[in-house]
């Protein structure tokens, strides 16, 4: 009788002094806010696109560090982004929903322009200039082609335009040897999911 | 001296916890993709397994054996264990949080590791001594963390190959482990204690 | 029109030329494993190399890739090494078997040539050592003994041995082996007797373990044939010098060491190089390019890295060689020895 | 000091740099003299052919344009202005085809010239020595100098004088390792006295006391000839070394460290180690800019390969077409055969001949398909033999970085420098495997780059979101304090309403 007393009591007590201890962890390693957001923000585009069905890059971050979307939503990122997120997050990379199109850039047909300035509200990161009344212009450095001026505009006189391929910009393709392709098939079976 | 001495070769080298006594593949399988990670889970594993070999030792000594309790000797390392996974888990949420997100769901593994209540129950079997069971937890851990970041070498190296479909992942994984057990028997005999 | 990148030149070497160089350099050796084991040499030596080129040439039409890299000189060179590594006396389903092993597990499992983390030829002996330790410890009494008790020469008695085992001689495997100086240090030892009377009751001769008129693997005894192609391969420019320095320097200088401390218990330095398979490691196994680091720096720490374990496992370890298991051991280490033995690159630290 | 020596030789290393290889150098015209190219009927000259930002054409289509005027002016500071090659009518400007691995084009001005010999010069100055240095740099500058060893870097740039960073050795760059090429020292056995005396002018410029010609020792007649010229010009501290033929000893970097023993530190300049390199040609360039007043209009580029049945040196003037200088020498089947830009070691595998030489052009060779290594090359698992590491001048470990670029594992890639690869084609060159590793290096550093540049735009794009949302909020905060007021107003006046 005493052994099970003993028993009961040297486990109770035991058991109860850990679990103060934790509750002091608890409260002296308290982590305010979450690091990760600021972390996965940071890997994202910024073309604030809403393609990934948050209203912007931020919103898809705090989403993605509470674990409540997946991984794999951010178009224009792309295979790289989803990785990287992946990596971060400790999970198994998804595959895209998506592939990512050739980078486009609006452009107003000016002279269709009514200088409503719907567009220029619309434009997540302010590449839109122009006054009411006046033909509105879009800043081709500063567009992130996210299409979102596009809807709005009354007179449907904007276009997204392919990015023109700069000499500057040019970079070398991957050889073309078996083995190069090789890597090329083994990226695409990961983005498969395989 | 030279007894603690060979004690920490043994548990490294010749009785090596994965390779010999195949305990903890869970973790040594699933943290040894890459090397920073493998880096910091074998920190982790270190830090646990040193202490909760002390800390079970302790209980032990100066709890179970003078109640004559050594039936819950198994529920009491658990929870010494779990414990103790749970405080490091919270402390490095709050020092490194890119740590902690890749220790992921191991972290709270290392909780029901059998390397960890294995290196606990040993120290009892093979009734080592205070300094014995702290030097056999960290020797133990010391030779999980020296196979785990050797390993997430291969493997980091492996990710590059062409492996054949049949053996992508894991199977390969496996039977490079099994390679290197192989060689890890160069060692037996080294030390007889 | 495929984007092409400079150079539009090319040096000319290759793996094929780079392979056969290798098998050339083990030619001398191999002339040795035939003076001394005779057919028996010959038969284990083309059977793992047939085997390995052929299972090889089946995985690659298996998993569909093309068959003729089969012949491009590495699972020859895989099946030769094997070959050199085994005792004489191991029956044709071993040789065959440890072929396989070396091929599939060793290499193909892998992606192939170039990819294999160990070198295949050690991989597959570990395998056969710690399957079948008997027969891979048994040493045939080679052809340079005062009285070998089976004439090697002879194909006829060679091919029933390979084939069928001593017993269809009508011998027992005892009958026909001896210890290797290792092992026989190392039994000796056990019982308590040390290493000067035990080297001195073998009748052991530095010149014979040089020339190679002792037991032991195929190709490991003659330290001369060894250094003969290993100097070969440096000429060439196949290897470089940093492992089998590293490797020989280490295990000299740690038995030198320990031999002026204790000359009863630790083997004297000379006896180290000479014995069992460290020539062959040293300038063939651990210079295996895939399995071995690719920087200067990498390679001496892999040497040095071969070199302590060798000694340890030698000296202190339950198994009498340990040359096969510390480069096995080392082919672990590679990827982080790789890593973190990067050399300086020019203009980054070091003087401005 | 001494065991790094040691270390060095036991390393393999031959030159007073890392690594290297022998390449058979086949220089076939070295004993060929410069001839003068005869005009193009039509001359393309691009608007950029520097390294930099490209130029504004100046001039309309109709103009009449002479030899040496301005027709493309610089925008940015990192520019050199574009010069007629010769005397013509502007007859269109439009975006052709140049020399570059993309195969994209750049605006050019096509110029049909009518032999006349109609010219615009500056003003000689005979007597530099007694002008500012900052003038002289001004006159490099205008005349469109750009480094004529291959890298085409504005020259005028790195002719400062920085106090924190004095120059003390000034190295003339003759070394030309590159097989088949032979301008260099075609220029330095006919015109070292020009050589010399440009670099008495670069001297000068950048104040440095000590002046070094680098010649490789498989050019003993150029070698020769400078030290007559130096001889001649009475320079004092001016001297000729003859290098070991260890190819690349005449990239910049490891002609530095060869002869200084010095490195210059990753991401800074020669000027860093007190050093200022400039190729032999570019020398002779300054002097006639500097001397006679003349722009850099024309270029010394050697025609060679097996397949070229008249191989020489050729005198060329900027925008001729390739396929017009290569028939000039002979070649009739120029569809056939493979055109390299450069020398085979690190020149550009010409996917097309109708495009213009410009200043970067050092040489043309022609070869048969088959002998083109890089055309046929059958990429083989690698075996890590290390020979890649060995040769690399700049004591990378090649095949790893290769795997890691092949395996888009970029950040990995950089970690192990690969910024810090010269492109020199060594382990190429010497790879058992036939791995393509410079184009593997290229591929990392265009990708990498192409990253660098969505990371900076998507940044830039963050900045402008916050700032558009702190504008938003802060409109809607007065837009709340607007209604607050016009309520408060008009409860007032409903008050005052009250009260009546």
């Amino acid at each position: 009788m005493t052994g099970i007393l003993a028993a009961v009591v040297s486990l109770g007590g035991f058991a109860l002094a850990a679990g103060i201890v934790l509750a002091i962890g608890h409260k002296v390693f308290r982590v305010e806010g979450d690091p990760m957001v600021e972390k996965i923000d940071a890997l994202l585009p910024q073309t604030q696109c809403g393609q990934c069905g948050y209203p912007g890059c931020k919103p898809y971050a705090e989403a993605v560090a509470r674990g409540e979307a997946d991984v794999n939503h951010c178009v224009p990122g792309g295979e790289r982004t989803m990785r990287q997120i992946a990596d971060l997050m400790g999970v198994e990379p998804k595959p895209l929903e998506e592939e990512p199109a050739a980078p486009m850039v609006a452009f107003i047909r000016e002279d269709e322009c009514i200088g409503c300035t719907l567009c220029i509200k619309a434009c997540p990161v302010d590449a839109i200039v122009g006054a009411p009344k006046q033909y509105h212009t879009v800043i081709a450095d500063h567009c992130t082609g996210c299409t979102l001026c596009v809807e709005p505009c009354p007179v449907d006189c904007i276009d997204m335009l392919v990015k023109p391929e700069l000499i500057e910009h040019w970079s070398w393709p991957l050889p073309n040897t078996d083995r190069a392709r090789l890597g090329l098939a083994r990226r695409e079976a990961h983005a498969d999911g395989t | 001296m030279v007894e603690f001495a060979l004690i920490l070769v043994s548990a490294v080298l010749v009785n090596n916890y994965v390779l010999t006594k195949f305990l903890g593949i869970c973790p040594f399988l699933g943290v040894s993709n890459k090397l920073e990670t493998a880096l910091g889970m074998s920190f982790a594993v270190m830090f646990v397994m040193t202490l909760a070999s002390t800390a079970s030792w302790l209980v032990q000594t100066y709890v179970l054996v003078p109640l004559d309790l050594m039936y819950l000797q198994t529920i009491f390392f658990i929870l010494i264990i779990a414990s103790l996974v749970q405080f490091i888990e919270m402390m490095i949420h709050k020092t490194s949080p890119v740590l902690y997100q890749a220790l992921g769901i191991f972290l709270p593994l290392i909780t029901t590791n059998c390397a960890v209540l294995g290196v606990a129950l040993l120290n009892v079997q093979q009734k080592q001594g205070f300094m014995g069971s702290v030097l056999y937890g960290f020797g133990a851990a010391l030779g999980f963390a020296l196979v785990l970041v050797l390993f997430s070498g291969l493997r980091e190296r492996i990710e590059y190959a062409p492996v054949p479909d049949a053996f992508k992942g894991s199977p390969v994984a496996l039977i490079t482990a099994g390679m290197m057990s192989l060689a890890f028997m160069g060692f037996s005999g080294l030390v007889r204690l | 029109m495929p984007v092409v990148s400079s150079p539009h030149v090319h040096g000319g070497d290759s793996i094929r030329l780079t392979m056969l160089s290798v098998i050339l350099a083990l030619l001398p050796a191999a002339g040795v494993a035939v003076y001394l084991f005779g057919w028996l040499a010959v038969y284990s030596m083309l059977s793992a190399m047939t085997s390995c080129i052929v299972s090889e040439a089946l995985w690659l039409r298996a998993t569909g890739r093309d068959m003729r890299r089969a012949l491009d000189g590495s699972a020859a060179l895989t099946g030769l090494l094997l070959a050199l590594t085994l005792p004489a006396a191991v029956p044709w389903w071993m040789v065959v078997l440890g072929s396989v092993f070396a091929i599939v597990l060793g290499k193909q499992v892998y992606g192939g040539l170039g990819f294999n983390p160990f070198n295949p030829a050690l991989a597959a002996r570990v395998i056969l050592l710690i399957s079948f330790p008997l027969h891979m410890t048994s040493w045939l009494v080679p052809m340079s003994a005062a009285h070998p008790p089976l004439n090697l020469y002879d194909w006829h008695i060679c091919l029933a041995f390979f084939l069928h085992g001593p017993q269809a001689l009508g011998m027992s495997l005892d009958a026909v082996t001896m210890a290797s100086p290792l092992g026989h240090v190392k039994t000796e030892w056990t019982r308590g007797i040390g290493v000067n009377e035990a080297l001195a009751n073998y009748h052991y001769r530095y010149l014979d373990a040089f020339l190679g008129r002792e037991a032991g693997s195929l190709g490991e005894t003659s330290a001369l044939a060894l250094l003969v192609g290993g100097m070969y391969l440096l000429a060439r420019h196949t290897i470089t010098w940093h492992i089998p320095f590293a490797y020989l320097a280490t295990v000299a200088l740690l038995a030198a060491l320990f031999n002026s401390i204790d000359p009863n218990h630790f083997a004297p330095p000379m006896f180290h190089l000479l014995a069992g398979g460290l020539m062959l490691c040293a300038f063939f196994m651990a210079t295996d390019p895939v399995s071995s680091p690719v920087t200067p720096k990498g390679r001496l720490v892999f040497g040095v890295g071969c070199g302590v374990l060798t000694w340890c496992i030698r000296t202190f370890g339950g198994y009498p060689e340990g040359a096969m298991f510390s480069v096995l051991l080392m082919n672990c280490a590679v990827p982080l020895i790789d890593h973190y033995c990067r050399p300086r690159v020019y203009g980054h630290g070091g003087r401005s | 000091m001494g065991l790094k020596r040691i270390w060095h030789r036991l390393s393999g290393g031959v030159g007073g740099f890392h690594g290297g290889v022998d390449v058979p150098q086949n220089k076939r015209t070295a004993d060929r003299p410069i001839e003068q190219l005869p005009l193009s009927p039509v001359l393309i000259v691009p608007v950029k052919q520097h390294i930099g930002e490209a130029c504004a054409p100046l001039v309309k289509v109709g103009d009449y344009v002479r030899r040496g005027q301005k027709i493309a002016q610089a925008e940015g500071y990192l520019a050199a202005p574009v010069h007629a090659p010769a005397a013509g009518k502007v007859v269109k400007i439009e975006e052709h085809r140049i020399i570059h691995p993309s195969g994209l084009g750049l605006p050019c001005i096509f110029i049909e010239p009518d032999g006349s010999d109609a010219a615009e010069t500056l003003t000689p100055w005979p007597d530099w020595a007694e002008r500012d240095p900052g003038e002289l740099r001004e006159r490099v500058r205008m005349c469109g100098i750009v480094g004529l060893g291959g890298a085409v870097f504005p020259t005028f740039i790195k002719l400062v004088r920085d106090q924190h960073h004095p120059i003390e050795t000034i190295i003339l760059n003759g070394v030309e390792c590159e097989p088949y090429l032979t301008t260099d020292h075609r220029l330095m056995v006919e015109q070292a006295d020009e050589i010399v005396a440009g670099l008495a002018v670069l001297r000068y410029m950048v104040g440095a006391r000590e002046a070094v010609v680098a010649i490789e020792d498989n050019k003993p007649d150029a070698i020769e000839a400078v030290r007559a010229a130096l001889a001649r010009a009475k320079l004092t501290h001016a001297r000729v070394v003859g290098l070991p033929t260890r190819y690349p000893q005449g990239s910049e970097k490891q002609l530095i460290e060869t002869i200084t023993g010095r490195q210059v530190p990753a991401g800074r300049l020669p000027m860093h180690v007190g050093v200022l390199c400039q190729n032999v040609a570019t020398a002779r360039a300054v002097y006639r800019a500097v001397c006679h007043g003349e722009p850099l209009t024309e270029r010394v580029i050697t025609v060679s390969g097996d397949a070229v049945p008249n191989p020489g040196n050729v005198r060329v003037p900027f925008g001729t077409p390739v396929r017009f200088l290569l028939a000039e020498r002979g070649l009739t089947d120029i569809d056939e055969v493979c055109v390299i830009h450069g020398g085979p070691m690190m020149g550009e595998y010409l996917r097309s001949v109708d495009v213009p030489v410009a200043k970067a052009s050092n040489g043309l060779l022609a070869f048969h398909s088959e002998r083109v290594f890089s055309l046929r090359q059958q990429e083989q698992p690698c075996i890590r033999c290390g020979h890649c590491g060995e040769v690399c001048p700049v004591n990378l470990v090649p095949n790893l970085l290769a795997d890691h670029c092949r395996n888009d594992a970029f950040e990995r890639a950089e970690q192990y420098q690969l910024f810090d690869c010269i492109e020199c084609g060594c382990c190429s060159y010497v790879c058992p495997a036939s791995i393509p590793l410079v184009h593997y290096f290229r591929y990392g550093k265009g990708q990498l780059a192409k990253i660098r540049r969505a990371e900076q735009f998507a940044e830039e794009s963050r900045m402008r979101s916050e700032a558009r949302e702190r504008r938003l909020e802060r409109e809607k905060q007065k837009k709340a304090a607007r209604r607050q007021r016009a309520k408060q107003l008009a409860r007032k006046t409903d008050d005052a309403g009250g009260a009546d």
